[in-house]
C-alpha cells in the first residue's frame, strides 16, 4: 500500500512537511541543561534525576534505560520532587492548630459543600499556659464579671508533666476546674464552679482566665473536595492543608468524619506558625493594655484638672 | 501577535470588532424595528472590552430573526440556547430564553489546502462576532417560544436542553427527550425552575442522617 | 550433528529392558513390548510438557518485562524477593517452619542468606523504611518471574460464573476443546533430534491439522456465551483464522516441500545436513508464517476477535476465573508453540549455527556444541521477541482490512513462494552434497564449491527488494487506502436483511 | 442487531451509551443518551457565592480542569466587571496552555487504545505528569487546582517554577517527535484513522462542533484570535490548521494531527509567556498581592448579565451568568454552561453511519469525548 509519509531523520515529520504552515519552529533549546535533558545525555546519571517522567540508567548497566517508576508505597513523590508537597501549598489532608483557633468560622463559612462543623468548650487561653518569663506570657487577658475563670489543678497538672500525649491511649483528664466569675472586688473573685455549681470566693492571682474556645471540629472528608478555600478563608495561621494525601480512606462515611484528633496539627509540628500566631495576639493583647493604660492616665490626668 | 510570513495580525483588531458590531446593530434595526426587536452594541466589561450585539426579540419574532440572521447574515452557529425562569419577575417577565450567537468565517475547504485566516484581514460578514438574542416570555405554566432548530443543527439539543432542564416547550420541535435528566423523570418536573430548592437544602449531612437513607428531595411532589 | 544424549532413545531402551527384566517368565512377557512403548511413549509425554512448560514460563516473563520496557514502564513487580521481604523487616511470615519434619530447615537458611546479599537498603529513606517489595533484584534473579504463578494461582481462586440462558454445554466444552487440541501439538514438537513425544512419518501434517481445531472451540464460546459482543468475536475469529490458515499451510507446504519431508525431526536434521537455513532459503516465506502465525494466535495486530475497543473481549468476555485462565495459557502455548516450529522449520532447530567452525574451538566448541534443546529454545525465545515487539509497536487492523490482507496480498505471495520452493528443490538442490557429519553438508551450493551460494544470493536479493519497498516514498499522497463508507443511508442497507 | 455500547464500555471514554444497529460488520444507525452522571452544577451553583463556584468548575471536565474553571472566571469578571492585572493574566495562560496540553495528552492516550495500541498510551501518561506536577506546583492538587480567582489569580509562580517549565517543556517538544515516530510511521495506525469519519466544516459548525474539530477541517478558526480574551495578542502563536483530507471532510487523522500542532504551539505558547511575563518569571509576589489579584466585589446586580467564550481543549466552551441570586446577588440567579462536547456528541454518533463497528472507537475517540463537562 502506498506509503504517505517520507522517513527522514530523528525529527522527519517537521522536515518533510515544512511546507510554509506546519512546524516552522523548530524547538530551540535554550540552556544548556535542558538540551542534555531533552536529548536525554544525563539520563545515564542516575543522580541527576529530577522529574518523574525521567528516564533512569543503572549503575550495572548504565546504558540501558530503566523507566522511573515510582512504586508507591515503597517509593513516594516527596523523595522525587519535594517541591511539590509543601505544606500549605498542597492541598492535602486538612489540619488544625486547634490550640490558635479563634473559632472565627471563616472556613466553615466559606466551605463551598459545608464539609466543616465545629463546637467550643471552655478552655484556659493559650496565651496564659505559657510561661511567666517567656515571650509572651501572661497575656491571655484578665478576668472579666460574666467572663469564665479557671482553677489549675495541681495534681493533674503535675501528672500531665510525666504524660505521653502520643502513646497515651485515654483522653487527658481535664487539667481546670471552670467557673462563671459573679464578681470581682480587687484580689478576688466570686465564682460559680459549673461542677458544683456553688459559688465561692478565690484569690484572683490563683484563677486564670477561661475562653470559650473552639476545641472540636468535624470535618467531613467524604464530601471535602480539597479545595483550599477554607486553607486561603483562615486570616490566622491556625488552618492548614498539610501535605498528608495519603490514610484518607475508610470503610463507611463515618470513618471520614474526620474530628479534631484527626485533625490536629501538634504545635511541635508547626511550631513556627504557632510561634508567629501567638505573636500577633501578643500584638493585639498589649496594644489593648496600653490604650487601657493610657486611658487610665488620661482619666488620672483629668480628675488632676 | 503577527504573522511571520505575511507581517498581519492574527488578531480581530478592536476597531473591526467595533464596526461589525455597528454594522450589525443597523441592518437589524433597519429590517426588525417594526416587529419590536431592539438590537444595541453592547461592551463586554472586562478583559479586551470587545463589543458584542445584544438584540431585544419578541418570541413570535425569534423564528424570522434567527433564519434572517442565519441566511442573509452569516450567523452560522449556535452557540448556546439557555432558559431562565423568574417567578418574581414581575407582570411580564415570567420566564427568559437567551440564545448565544456567533458569526464564524468558515467556508467548506477543498482538499488538500489549509485556508489560514489572518484576523487583521477580515471585513465585512467575515469578521466574527458575538450575538446575544433576550427573549422575554410573560408569566404562565407553559411557556413557549419557537424552535430554531431547523435554522441551526447547533440548536437542536441545546432545545432540549433547556426543555429538559428548565421546562422551556419549543414549538415545532422534532422528537423533544430527556437528555440528562433521567427519562423516567415526571412529567412537569424541570429541576432548573426556582421552586425547586437544592435537594437536602438545610439538611445536615454530618449529624441527622449519616448514610443518607430516607433522605427525600423536599420537592419530591412538587412539579410546574 | 551428532546429538548428544537421544533421550528418547534412553527412555525407550531404559523401559524396554526393565519391561524384558521384570515380565520375563509372566504371562505378560508376550505383551511385554507393547507395554513398554506405552509406558515409555508416556514417560517422554510427561517430559516433553514438562520442558513445554517450564520454557513457555520465560516466554510469559520475556512479555511482561520487554513490552512493559519498550512502554517505558516497570513491568509485574512481583519478584522472588517477594517470598522473603515484608514490609517493616516482617516477613510473610516463616512458612517453612510450618512444613513437617524440619524439611523448611534449608528453606529458612536460604532465605536468611537471600536477605543478607540481596536484602533492601535504598538510598530512599522512605523506600529503605518499609521495605522495597517491588525492587528489582539482581538481574540475574529473573525479576518478576513468578508473577505467572501468582496469576494461575488467582484464576484458580475465582468464581466459576456461566451466564444465564448461555448453553452451558458448550460453554464448558469449549475452553477444553481449545485446550486440549493445544496440547496435543505439543507431542509432536521436537525440542532436539532425541527430544519428542512422538515421531510420526507426517508429523507436521498431524500438528497443522490439530493446529486448526482451535478454532472451532472460538466460535463455540462465541455463540455459547448468548452475548453479543462474544458472538461477533467467533464469528470475526472464524472468518480470520479461516483467511489465514490457507496461506500459512502453502507456506508450510513450501518449507516440506524443499526439505524433501512432513517430519519435524528430519526439517531440523536437513537444515544441518543441507548446510543452510531454510530463513536464508525462503525469507519471505519465514515473514508469510510469522504474519500468518500471529494471526492464527490473535495477538496485536490481528487481536481482532477480541479487540477491546469496539467489542469488550470479543469471545473472552464471558469466561472467568480458571475458564478464563484456560484461554489465556492456550493462546500462550499456541504462540510458544508457534516460535517452536519457526525455530524447527527456518532456524535450523537445534543445530548450532556454524557448527563446523565454532566447535573446532577448544572451550568455547564445547560451549558452542551444548545440548540442542537449548539452541531450540534459545531460538524460539529469540522468535517470540519479534512477537512482542509488533504487540508494542503495532495497532490493531479493522475486520475488512485483515480479511483483504490475507486474501490479497498473504495468498498470492504464499502461491509464489511454493512455485520458488519446487524451483528450488527441483533445480538448485544437489542431493550429493547432503552430509550429516559435524561440519554440515552443502547442498545449497548451486554447482560452486561454495556452500551457501545460493543461500546468500536469495537472501540478498530479498533484503534487497524489501529495502526497496520500506524505502519507497511517494511525496504528493494519492487518496488514502482503505475507504469503506456505504453511501446507502440507514435502514435502506440491503447486505443481508435482519 | 441492536447492540449498546455503555454505559460500561471501552469506547465511551466515560459514562455514556450508544445504541448502535449493526448489519453485520456496518453500522446502520446509532442513537446516544447522555446524562448518566448529571450532578446539577448548574442548581447547585445558583446556591454559592462566586468563590465557591470555581471547584465546581474545576470537576466539570476532570481531563482539562483548568481551562473550565477560566471559562467561568472570565465570565464571572464579566458580570463583577474586575480589571485583571496583567501578570495574572500571563500566569493564567500559562496555566491554561499546560491543562490544554495535558489535556491533548489525555486524549491521545485514550485514543491509540482505541486503535488497539498502548504504548502510546502509557507514554502519553508519562509526559502528561510532568504537566500536571506544573500544574499542582500552582493549584495545589493534581487534577482539580481551583487556581483562578475572580480578578487574578490563587498563587504567583513559585520559586523555580519557570526553570523547570522550561526544562519539561523542551523535554516535551522533544519528545513529540516520538510519538509521531510511532504513529505517523506505521502503516496500520493510517489505515485506521485514514478515510474515517468524515466531517466537514460547515457542517460541523452549524452543528455546533467547534475547536480542533473543526480546525482539522482546513480552517483555522479559533476563540483565541477571533475574540481575544487574554494576552493572547502579544505571545507569538500561530493557530493551528490542518488541510482536510478529502472532499467529503476532515478525517479522524486529521483531527489527530491538529491535536498534536495544538500541543507543539501550546509548549511554544509556555516559554514565550515565560520570557515575556511582566515582573518576571523568577520574582513571586505573595498571594494576594495587587500583581497578582485585584480587588473584586462580591455582589452582582440584579438583572446584570456576563457571558465569555472561551477556546477549551475541546471546542468553544461558555458560561452565561446572571447576578442578582441568593444572599442580595452573592451567587448568580442562574449559571449556565455551554459544553463543547454536549453538542458534538449527537453530531459524531450520525457521523458513525455507514462505518464499521471497528470505527466506533476510532471516530468517537478522535472527536475527544469528556462526559464530565457533557452532563454537567
Amino acid at each position: 500500500m502506498a506509503r504517505t509519509f517520507s522517513r527522514g531523520p530523528f525529527n522527519r515529520w517537521a522536515k518533510a512537511n515544512a511546507d510554509g504552515y506546519h512546524n516552522k519552529i523548530e524547538p530551540n533549546m535554550l540552556d544548556e541543561k535542558s538540551i542534555a535533558r531533552a536529548e536525554g545525555n544525563i539520563m545515564n546519571d542516575v543522580t541527576a534525576h529530577e522529574y518523574t517522567a525521567d528516564r533512569e540508567g543503572s549503575e550495572l548497566f548504565p546504558t540501558i534505560w530503566k523507566p522511573y517508576t515510582i512504586m508507591y508505597p515503597y517509593e513516594r513523590l516527596e523523595d522525587l520532587e519535594p517541591w511539590l508537597f509543601e505544606p500549605g501549598q498542597y492541598n492535602g489532608r486538612i489540619g488544625v492548630v486547634w490550640e490558635t483557633c479563634t473559632a472565627c468560622k471563616l472556613c466553615i463559612r466559606i466551605c463551598p459543600n459545608d464539609c466543616l462543623h465545629m463546637s467550643t468548650k471552655l478552655r484556659v487561653d493559650i496565651m496564659d499556659l505559657q510561661d511567666e518569663d517567656s515571650e509572651h506570657g501572661g497575656l491571655g487577658g484578665d478576668l472579666q464579671v460574666g467572663g469564665y475563670a479557671a482553677l489549675p489543678l495541681e495534681e493533674v497538672l503535675a501528672a500531665h508533666e510525666v504524660r505521653n500525649p502520643v502513646t497515651a491511649h485515654t483522653a487527658p483528664e481535664p487539667e481546670y476546674r471552670f467557673g462563671e466569675v459573679i464578681s470581682l472586688s480587687g484580689k478576688t473573685a466570686t465564682v460559680r464552679w459549673n461542677d458544683s455549681n456553688k459559688e465561692t470566693i478565690e484569690y484572683s492571682e490563683n484563677l486564670l482566665r477561661g475562653d470559650e474556645q473552639i476545641v472540636s471540629g468535624m470535618i467531613d472528608m467524604g464530601r471535602c473536595m480539597f479545595c483550599g478555600l477554607c486553607m486561603e478563608a483562615c486570616d490566622s495561621t491556625s488552618f492548614f492543608m498539610t501535605n498528608e494525601y495519603d490514610g484518607l480512606s475508610g470503610y463507611t462515611r463515618e470513618d471520614l468524619w474526620f474530628d479534631a484528633s484527626r485533625t490536629r496539627v501538634l504545635i511541635s509540628e508547626q511550631q513556627e506558625a504557632v510561634d508567629e500566631e501567638l505573636a500577633l495576639r501578643a500584638k493585639k493583647e498589649r496594644a489593648k493594655r496600653a490604650k487601657k493604660a493610657e486611658k487610665k492616665s488620661a482619666k488620672a490626668k483629668k480628675a488632676e484638672a | 501577535m503577527s504573522d511571520k510570513a505575511t507581517g498581519a495580525s492574527w488578531m480581530v483588531s478592536a476597531d473591526q470588532n467595533e464596526s461589525a458590531a455597528k454594522a450589525a446593530v443597523s441592518a437589524i434595526n433597519s429590517h426588525f424595528s417594526k416587529a419590536g426587536v431592539v438590537a444595541s452594541v453592547l461592551k463586554h466589561s472586562s478583559g479586551s472590552k470587545r463589543s458584542y450585539v445584544s438584540i431585544e426579540c419578541p418570541p413570535e419574532h425569534w423564528l424570522a430573526l434567527a433564519k434572517w440572521l442565519r441566511f442573509d447574515n452569516g450567523v452560522n452557529h449556535c452557540s448556546m440556547i439557555t432558559g431562565i425562569h423568574h417567578p418574581d419577575g414581575g407582570a411580564d417577565k415570567g420566564w427568559e430564553v437567551v440564545a448565544h450567537l456567533m458569526r464564524m468565517p468558515v467556508k467548506n475547504q477543498e482538499p488538500g489546502v489549509a485556508h489560514v485566516m489572518r484576523g487583521g484581514e477580515l471585513e465585512g460578514n467575515d469578521i466574527p462576532m458575538e450575538y446575544e438574542v433576550g427573549i422575554i416570555l410573560p408569566p404562565s405554566t407553559t411557556p413557549t417560544v419557537p424552535s430554531v432548530q431547523s435554522v441551526w443543527v447547533g440548536a437542536d439539543w441545546n432545545e432540549k436542553e433547556t426543555w429538559d432542564l428548565v421546562g422551556i416547550n419549543f414549538e415545532g420541535h422534532k422528537d423533544m427527550v430527556r437528555v440528562l435528566n433521567p427519562h423516567d423523570s415526571p412529567v412537569g418536573f424541570h429541576p432548573l425552575q426556582k421552586q425547586h430548592r437544592l435537594r437536602y437544602d438545610g439538611f445536615n449531612e454530618m449529624y441527622d442522617d449519616a448514610q443518607g437513607f430516607g433522605r427525600k428531595p423536599i420537592d419530591a411532589d412538587k412539579v410546574k | 550433528m551428532a546429538e548428544g544424549f537421544v533421550i528418547h532413545e534412553l527412555i525407550f531402551d531404559g523401559v524396554r529392558s526393565l519391561a524384558d527384566a521384570a515380565l520375563t517368565g509372566t504371562p505378560l512377557e508376550s505383551y511385554a513390548g507393547s507395554l513398554a512403548v506405552i509406558t515409555a511413549t508416556m514417560i517422554s509425554c510427561v517430559a516433553i510438557l514438562g520442558v513445554f512448560m517450564l520454557s513457555m514460563f520465560v516466554i510469559l516473563w520475556l512479555e511482561r518485562k520487554v513490552w512493559a520496557r519498550m512502554m517505558d514502564r516497570r513491568g509485574a513487580t512481583m519478584d522472588w524477593r517477594s517470598l522473603w521481604v515484608g514490609e517493616q523487616g516482617v516477613t510473610a511470615g516463616e512458612w517453612w517452619k510450618m512444613l513437617p519434619f524440619g524439611i523448611g530447615t534449608p528453606i529458612g537458611a536460604l532465605n536468611r542468606w537471600l536477605n543478607k546479599v540481596m536484602g533492601n537498603e535504598s538510598e530512599h529513606a522512605t523506600v529503605d523504611r518499609v521495605g522495597n517489595r517491588s525492587w528489582f533484584g539482581a538481574w540475574w534473579a529473573l525479576p518478576g518471574f513468578i508473577q505467572n504463578i501468582a496469576d494461575g494461582m488467582k484464576f484458580l481462586t475465582k468464581e466459576h460464573m456461566v451466564p444465564n440462558r448461555a448453553d452451558k454445554t458448550i460453554f464448558e466444552l469449549a475452553p477444553f476443546l481449545i485446550v486440549t487440541s493445544t496440547v496435543v501439538i505439543i507431542g509432536f514438537m521436537p525440542f532436539s533430534a532425541g527430544l519428542y513425544a512422538i515421531n510420526p512419518e507426517l508429523s507436521v501434517l498431524f500438528a497443522f491439522a490439530i493446529f486448526g481445531i482451535a478454532p472451532i472451540g472460538v466460535f463455540f464460546a462465541g455463540w455459547a456465551s448468548n452475548n453479543k459482543y462474544t458472538l461477533l468475536g467467533g464469528i470475526r475469529s472464524a472468518a480470520q483464522l479461516t483467511a489465514y490458515e490457507i496461506p500459512l499451510l502453502i507456506t508450510v507446504l513450501g518449507v516440506c516441500v524443499v526439505t524433501g519431508t512432513f517430519n519435524f525431526v528430519e526439517l531440523g536434521e536437513f537444515q544441518h545436513s543441507s548446510g543452510s537455513w531454510n530463513i536464508f532459503l525462503m525469507p519471505l516465506s519465514a515473514g508469510l508464517f510469522l504474519i500468518t502465525m500471529i494471526a492464527e494466535v490473535e495477538r496485536i495486530p490481528f487481536d481482532m476477535p477480541e479487540a477491546e475497543a469496539e467489542l469488550v473481549e470479543g469471545w473472552w468476555t464471558e469466561y472467568g476465573g480458571m475458564r478464563w485462565g484456560l484461554l489465556f495459557a492456550a493462546e500462550y502455548m499456541r504462540v510458544w508453540a508457534a516460535c517452536i516450529m519457526f525455530s524447527v522449520m527456518f532456524l535450523g532447530g537445534w543445530n548450532a549455527p556454524l557448527a563446523g567452525t565454532f566447535s573446532a574451538i577448544p572451550v568455547f566448541g564445547a560451549l558452542w556444541s551444548m545440548p540442542g534443546v537449548l539452541w531450540t529454545l534459545l531460538k524460539a525465545w529469540a522468535t517470540f521477541l519479534i512477537f512482542v515487539i509488533a504487540r508494542a509497536a503495532l495497532h490493531r487492523i479493522r475486520t475488512d482490512q485483515i480479511l483483504e490482507f490475507g486474501w490479497r496480498y498473504l495468498l498470492p505471495l504464499s502461491m509464489f513462494q511454493l512455485a520458488v520452493a519446487f524451483v528450488l528443490r527441483l533445480k538448485f538442490f544437489n542431493a550429493e552434497n547432503i552430509d550429516s557429519g559435524a561440519a554440515g553438508g552443502s547442498a545449497w551450493d548451486g554447482g560452486t564449491g561454495f556452500a551457501w551460494t545460493i543461500p546468500l544470493i536469495i537472501t540478498l536479493v530479498s533484503l534487497i527488494v524489501f529495502t526497496v519497498y520500506i524505502k519507497d516514498v511517494d511525496k504528493d499522497p494519492p487518496g488514502r487506502p482503505y475507504h469503506v463508507y456505504t453511501t446507502e443511508p440507514a435502514g435502506t442497507h440491503l447486505a443481508g436483511k435482519e | 442487531m441492536w447492540i449498546t455500547m455503555g454505559p460500561q464500555h471501552p469506547m465511551t471514554h466515560g459514562l455514556w451509551t450508544l445504541r448502535v444497529k449493526i448489519d453485520g460488520e456496518t453500522v446502520v444507525d446509532t442513537e446516544p443518551e447522555l446524562g448518566y452522571i448529571h450532578r446539577g452544577v448548574e442548581k447547585i451553583c445558583e446556591s454559592r457565592d462566586f468563590t465557591q463556584i470555581t471547584p465546581y468548575c474545576d470537576r466539570l471536565c476532570y481531563a482539562s480542569a483548568m481551562t473550565w474553571a477560566h471559562s467561568y472566571i472570565y465570565a464571572a469578571e464579566n458580570l463583577l466587571e474586575v480589571e485583571v492585572p496583567e501578570r495574572a493574566e500571563y500566569i493564567r495562560l500559562i496555566a491554561n496552555e499546560m491543562q490544554r496540553i495535558a489535556s491533548h495528552l489525555m486524549w491521545l492516550g485514550a485514543y491509540t487504545p482505541d486503535t488497539g495500541n498502548l504504548t502510546v498510551f502509557v507514554w502519553c501518561l508519562r509526559d502528561r505528569e510532568m504537566f500536571l506536577d506544573l500544574m499542582q506546583e500552582l493549584g495545589g492538587s493534581r487534577m482539580h487546582y481551583n487556581f483562578p480567582r475572580v480578578g487574578g489569580v490563587k498563587r504567583d509562580l513559585p520559586i523555580g517554577f519557570a526553570d523547570r517549565a522550561r526544562a519539561k517543556t523542551k523535554m516535551f517538544l522533544e519528545r513529540m517527535q516520538e510519538y509521531e515516530m510511532l504513529l505517523d510511521e506505521s502503516t496500520i495506525f493510517l489505515i485506521r484513522t485514514q478515510g474515517v469519519g468524515y466531517a466537514k466544516a460547515e457542517e460541523m459548525v452549524n452543528a455546533g462542533v467547534t475547536g480542533p474539530n473543526v480546525r482539522a477541517a482546513g480552517v483555522n478558526y479559533d476563540v483565541r484570535w477571533a475574540h481575544p480574551y487574554s494576552v493572547y495578542d502579544e505571545i507569538d502563536w500561530e493557530p493551528s490548521v490542518e488541510k482536510q483530507a478529502s472532499i467529503k471532510g476532515a478525517d479522524c487523522y486529521d483531527r489527530y494531527r491538529v491535536r498534536m500542532e495544538e500541543m507543539r504551539q501550546s509548549a511554544l505558547m509556555i516559554l514565550d509567556a515565560l520570557d515575556k511575563i511582566p515582573g518576571g518569571a523568577d520574582t513571586h509576589y505573595s498571594p494576594g498581592d495587587e500583581m497578582i489579584l485585584s480587588k473584586a466585589p462580591n455582589r452582582a446586580p440584579e438583572g446584570a448579565s456576563g457571558f465569555h467564550h472561551f477556546e477549551d481543549p475541546r471546542g468553544e466552551s461558555m458560561f452565561y451568568l446572571q447576578g442578582g441570586g441568593e444572599g442580595r446577588g452573592k451567587s448568580p440567579y442562574r449559571m449556565s454552561i455551554r459544553s463543547p462536547m454536549f453538542i458534538t456528541i449527537p453530531f459524531v454518533a450520525k457521523t458513525m453511519i455507514g462505518y464499521k463497528i471497528a470505527d466506533i472507537p476510532a471516530i468517537m475517540g478522535s472527536f475527544d469525548p469528556c462526559i464530565g463537562e457533557t452532563d454537567r
